[in-house]
């Protein structure tokens, strides 16, 4: 517990998160502080690229092993799953229409590559390593749960033609740019990470800062603007799913047998929540769902949640579980 | 100079309807299009900003000026995807140079 | 495809105002709007480009579609916020789809 | 409100001839006018858009409101340019507040 | 004398330098070279924050002292009285009218963080050391002169309805970035610098020159398109304002016992002018002001001057003043 | 030939072949991974200024001597003369109207400068040097094939007022900036270069792969969307017209006197075509020109082409012929 504050107080007194706290605060100030549309995307293009890059010269350094093929049928299984939990603690929990919650549920089923990144982060900051290919099973996390959540609506009873949704889905340019640098990563492997290294290695957590500080801008505008007027039980679905999900994250991976880092990003990845391309595949799939709904809770309650005590308590977790010593 | 009697289609839409609603356009024969980016904006679902956003969010903006008979097939082409959407459809009189182009 | 009535109002106006001109529009009870980037422009005051500008340079365009009816007071309400500023106020006979959104 | 009428050209050009569009506009007396970015669009040269370019490429939209005896001399200065290029003109009939701007 | 010149030679030649050059030149000669305004914003963000940053994480290293309120008290009161002396000066030499030469005077009592950034680079390619907080003071000195104008503007006359203009101003987008960043960097300090240091230290210079070849181009697009047409003495007042005001810094400066490149900082803020977060402020509250009179002066003459010429005359004095040889 | 083999091979498998690859792929199979347009442009500012200083900066290293002029002659005369050669072999080859062959001809006399910068990469990697001043060859050689695609216009009967065109080509913006970053590393020399080595050097090859991203998606894109339906002999062109154009910048290079570095670059920029540039002057200049037949030539067809297979080919040829191996 005394390890659990600690890391806490050490994660909310990084950069990182002060930037996110400092553009969250002048969004709910009102002030007119804002990040370009162009070079928000452009920076989640650099993180996307590096971070897949990364994971994939590390794969190359390591070798390939049947871990590998394990965690990302995990990850998959994770993916599939989760938005069943999500969707059954929404509709017992809250009083969110079908529809609503089988929205909502797609988002936590997949994930927040962004709080994947704070949390490796937090990992490396801590000099705990992880399995390189945890990019690779945060890329194949993304898109399951989407299928889940129709599924869900399905069974409610309202069918609709999803003609090339599929396709659509798994072709999101995240998903294609996370899984492409991972494989560019590699097949390059430490030669190719050595020509770049200057460009994805030194400057990444700057950028992370940048990219934070506009998240946190983007999630107060969200707060503020939003009509919702989220529930007080959906707020806490917004604070407890994490908890579960990283807990059945953390079940998986020890049945797989990660390392520490990478049960702890398991774990991770499993607690967040998407706000990029689940939101998109939505607005295609389930227009009906009310996205100020959605948003808000991935966003401005679950985003901010694990970035401050969710990856301290996982990281904390994950060393627990594995044996291994803060 | 000589002009033509047109109309001018505006369909605000969401992004991610973007290849949906155009695709949809072609193929009721819809010759061509504009498309103009949407900033911000504001509606029975709140005010939004496209501003630090990434993702493809927002909407935009599509403008269609076609010969006045034709009206309606782009209507119906169009209402199919904004239908279950958010979007707003306008119609204005124009005047067009170069008919032979619509 | 039956269609409404409508107005477009399309108000250029100084970016630095455009709070105030949406604020001013929402009170006047004006549902919905759309803004538009604008690039660069000439007038009285010389040309000008939003290429390379920081800071909230440059001007915003704002659509709205509304009820014929309801035009009067939407246009006192921009005139309070463009009078004394630099801003262009344009108006439209439209049709709408949907007119129950307006 | 008092209102005067106008016309509205809206004039889609291709951007690398933006200033040459612009020049004879203002050489034809165009008091002023507006110019709104343009993201993508179709037409019979097939579909574009404008992201991930680099240099002047894409097209423009601009949009000028004029006093109705002006229009045709306008109209003669859009041509000269948009004549042997890729553009759009579209004219709408508008009201505009302040009538002695244009 | 010799001195100024060396240094001044010196700075011409620096890459910052040239880069405005070549900006101003392309533009004057109607090339078609620009920086998209996306671009422009990222990199102004990025320096905001980066000179926060170290100013913070500076304040974190040396501790807070007694110096640092008092640095601040002296830059609100430059602020707040600048203006007048603009505005008497610009009423008695040019035939600006009231509302013109007050929002003219606005501009020259808030500050230019680029020309202040430009200032920090020459200080730092000498081996002069410089308050870390001086950002802070920066920061301070962009609002008063606004309220000042808007009193001049009052006094004449026309009284005129502000709501939310002040915490309009306060809240601008650049004085929370430069006051959040260096906030950051004070909570964090060297732990926090040591992190992004790869990102807001190293590439800075080459940043600050793609800058300012925007700002060039900016510069160089509003002489020519200005209809303005600056009179003479006009352009006299943008060139000697800037020795007023540097001269009034220096004086507040020697009162508060600044170092050498402290004083040099402070009276690059009273000599510079503002073009960014007062050109917007002044649209909104005194439209009826020309805009192309305080653009054209403040980013066409002024910060020319100060970066060309005056930053090594101010860095000489400043020297001299303390004692300290070049 | 095994040499070549080796080299190509190696090429094939670096990150920024990698990187255009990945771009190519998303856009054919419909992905909506996009790079917005500023950031793009961006990039391109980074990439020509960062080229234009190093190379202005070696130039000041060693001294301007007798090449320097000649190389610049060298490559106006090609830029002039490789329209005509591409002219007649379109005109005998396919079956391209007259106008259309002339704009096609152009874009092969001007040069890509992304297929210069990568084949300086090639280079690099392999430790051959190249003369710093071929920076300031590429940017002589953008214009003139516009004035000879012109001139073949203009003798087939249709004359055309061209007011201002001169100018806006000679102050294109990619131009202009090019030569203004090679004069200005040429000015500040060595310590220019120091002071902004961080920026420009070292993260070079990162932002290379982003751009080649960007290309490869806007290559693809074109491909895709292109309703011209390049026939067969118009893409054996795009294929032969570059070998064509090495030879012909070889033997010129060879007359000069070159080193291998200077030869292999000389060969590149004839063998590249322009796609920036000569078709924004085409669309003024030519507007009957078909744009889709240029622009999927040239950078769908003949950038690709260099990118993988050209550059490994006449690097290996310009070794050869001047005695150096591999
Ligand atoms: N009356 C209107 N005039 C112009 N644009 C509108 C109007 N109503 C809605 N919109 C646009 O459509 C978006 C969605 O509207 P809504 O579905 O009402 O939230 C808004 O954010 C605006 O961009
Ligand atoms: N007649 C017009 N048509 C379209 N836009 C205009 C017109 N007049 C002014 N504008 C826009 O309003 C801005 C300010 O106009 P002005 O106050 O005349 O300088 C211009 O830069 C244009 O963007
Ligand atoms: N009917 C139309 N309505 C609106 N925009 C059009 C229309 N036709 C063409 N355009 C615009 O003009 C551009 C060039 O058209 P085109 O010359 O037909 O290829 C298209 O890409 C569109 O942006
Ligand atoms: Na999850
Ligand atoms: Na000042
Ligand atoms: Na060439």
């Amino acid at each position: 517990m005394g390890e659990i504050l600690t890391l806490a107080g050490e994660n909310l007194l990084s950069p990182i998160i002060l930037c996110f706290a400092l553009g969250l605060a002048a969004a709910l100030a009102r002030s007119d502080l804002s990040v370009p549309e162009a070079v928000a995307k452009g920076m989640s293009i650099y993180l996307l690229f590096a971070i897949g890059f990364k994971g994939g010269a590390a794969v190359a350094a390591n070798g390939i092993d049947a871990g590998l093929l394990m965690a990302i049928a995990a990850g998959v299984v994770l993916s599939f799953a989760l938005p069943f939990v999500a969707f059954g603690l929404l509709r017992s929990m809250t009083g969110l229409s079908r529809i609503d919650a089988a929205a909502v549920a797609a988002h936590y089923g997949s994930i927040s590559i962004v709080t994947f990144v704070a949390a490796t982060s937090v990992l490396e900051g801590r000099g705990i390593a992880a399995e390189g290919y945890m990019v690779a099973v945060a890329a194949v996390m993304e898109a399951p749960a989407i299928l889940s959540a129709l599924f869900l609506v399905a069974k409610g009873g309202s069918s609709r033609q999803q003609d090339g949704l599929m396709q659509e889905i798994l072709l999101n340019g995240s998903i294609v740019l996370l899984v492409g640098s991972f494989l560019i990563g590699a097949v390059t492997g430490a030669d190719g990470l050595a020509k770049i290294e200057s460009f994805i290695v030194s400057p990444f957590q700057g950028v992370l800062c940048l990219f934070l500080l506009d998240m946190g801008l983007v999630a107060g505008r969200g707060l503020r603007e939003s009509k919702a007027g989220l529930s007080r039980m959906t707020v806490v679905f917004g604070l407890t799913m994490p908890l579960i999900g990283a807990a059945l994250g953390a079940l998986a991976g020890l049945v797989i047998g990660l390392s520490t880092g990478g049960l702890a990003l398991l774990m991770v990845l499993s607690a967040s929540a998407s706000y990029i391309a689940v939101p998109a595949a939505m607005r295609v799939a389930l227009p009906e769902a009310n996205p100020s709904i959605y948003l808000t809770l991935s966003l401005g309650i679950t985003f901010p949640f694990n970035l401050t005590l969710g990856i301290p308590i996982y990281v904390a977790a994950a060393s627990a579980l594995t044996g291994g010593g803060l | 100079m000589e002009t033509h009697n047109a109309k001018r289609v505006e369909i605000v839409i969401e992004a991610p309807l973007e290849r949906r609603l155009t695709d949809a356009l072609e193929e009721a024969g819809v010759t061509g299009f504009t498309i103009l980016p949407v900033q911000g904006g504001s509606g029975r679902s709140g005010r939004w900003s496209r501003e630090g956003q990434i993702g493809r969010s927002g909407m935009v903006s599509v403008v269609c000026l076609i010969r006045p008979d034709r009206l309606d097939s782009l209507l119906d082409a169009a209402f199919t995807v904004v239908e279950r959407h958010i979007g707003v459809v306008s119609v204005t009189d124009a005047q067009v140079l170069r008919a032979e182009r619509f």
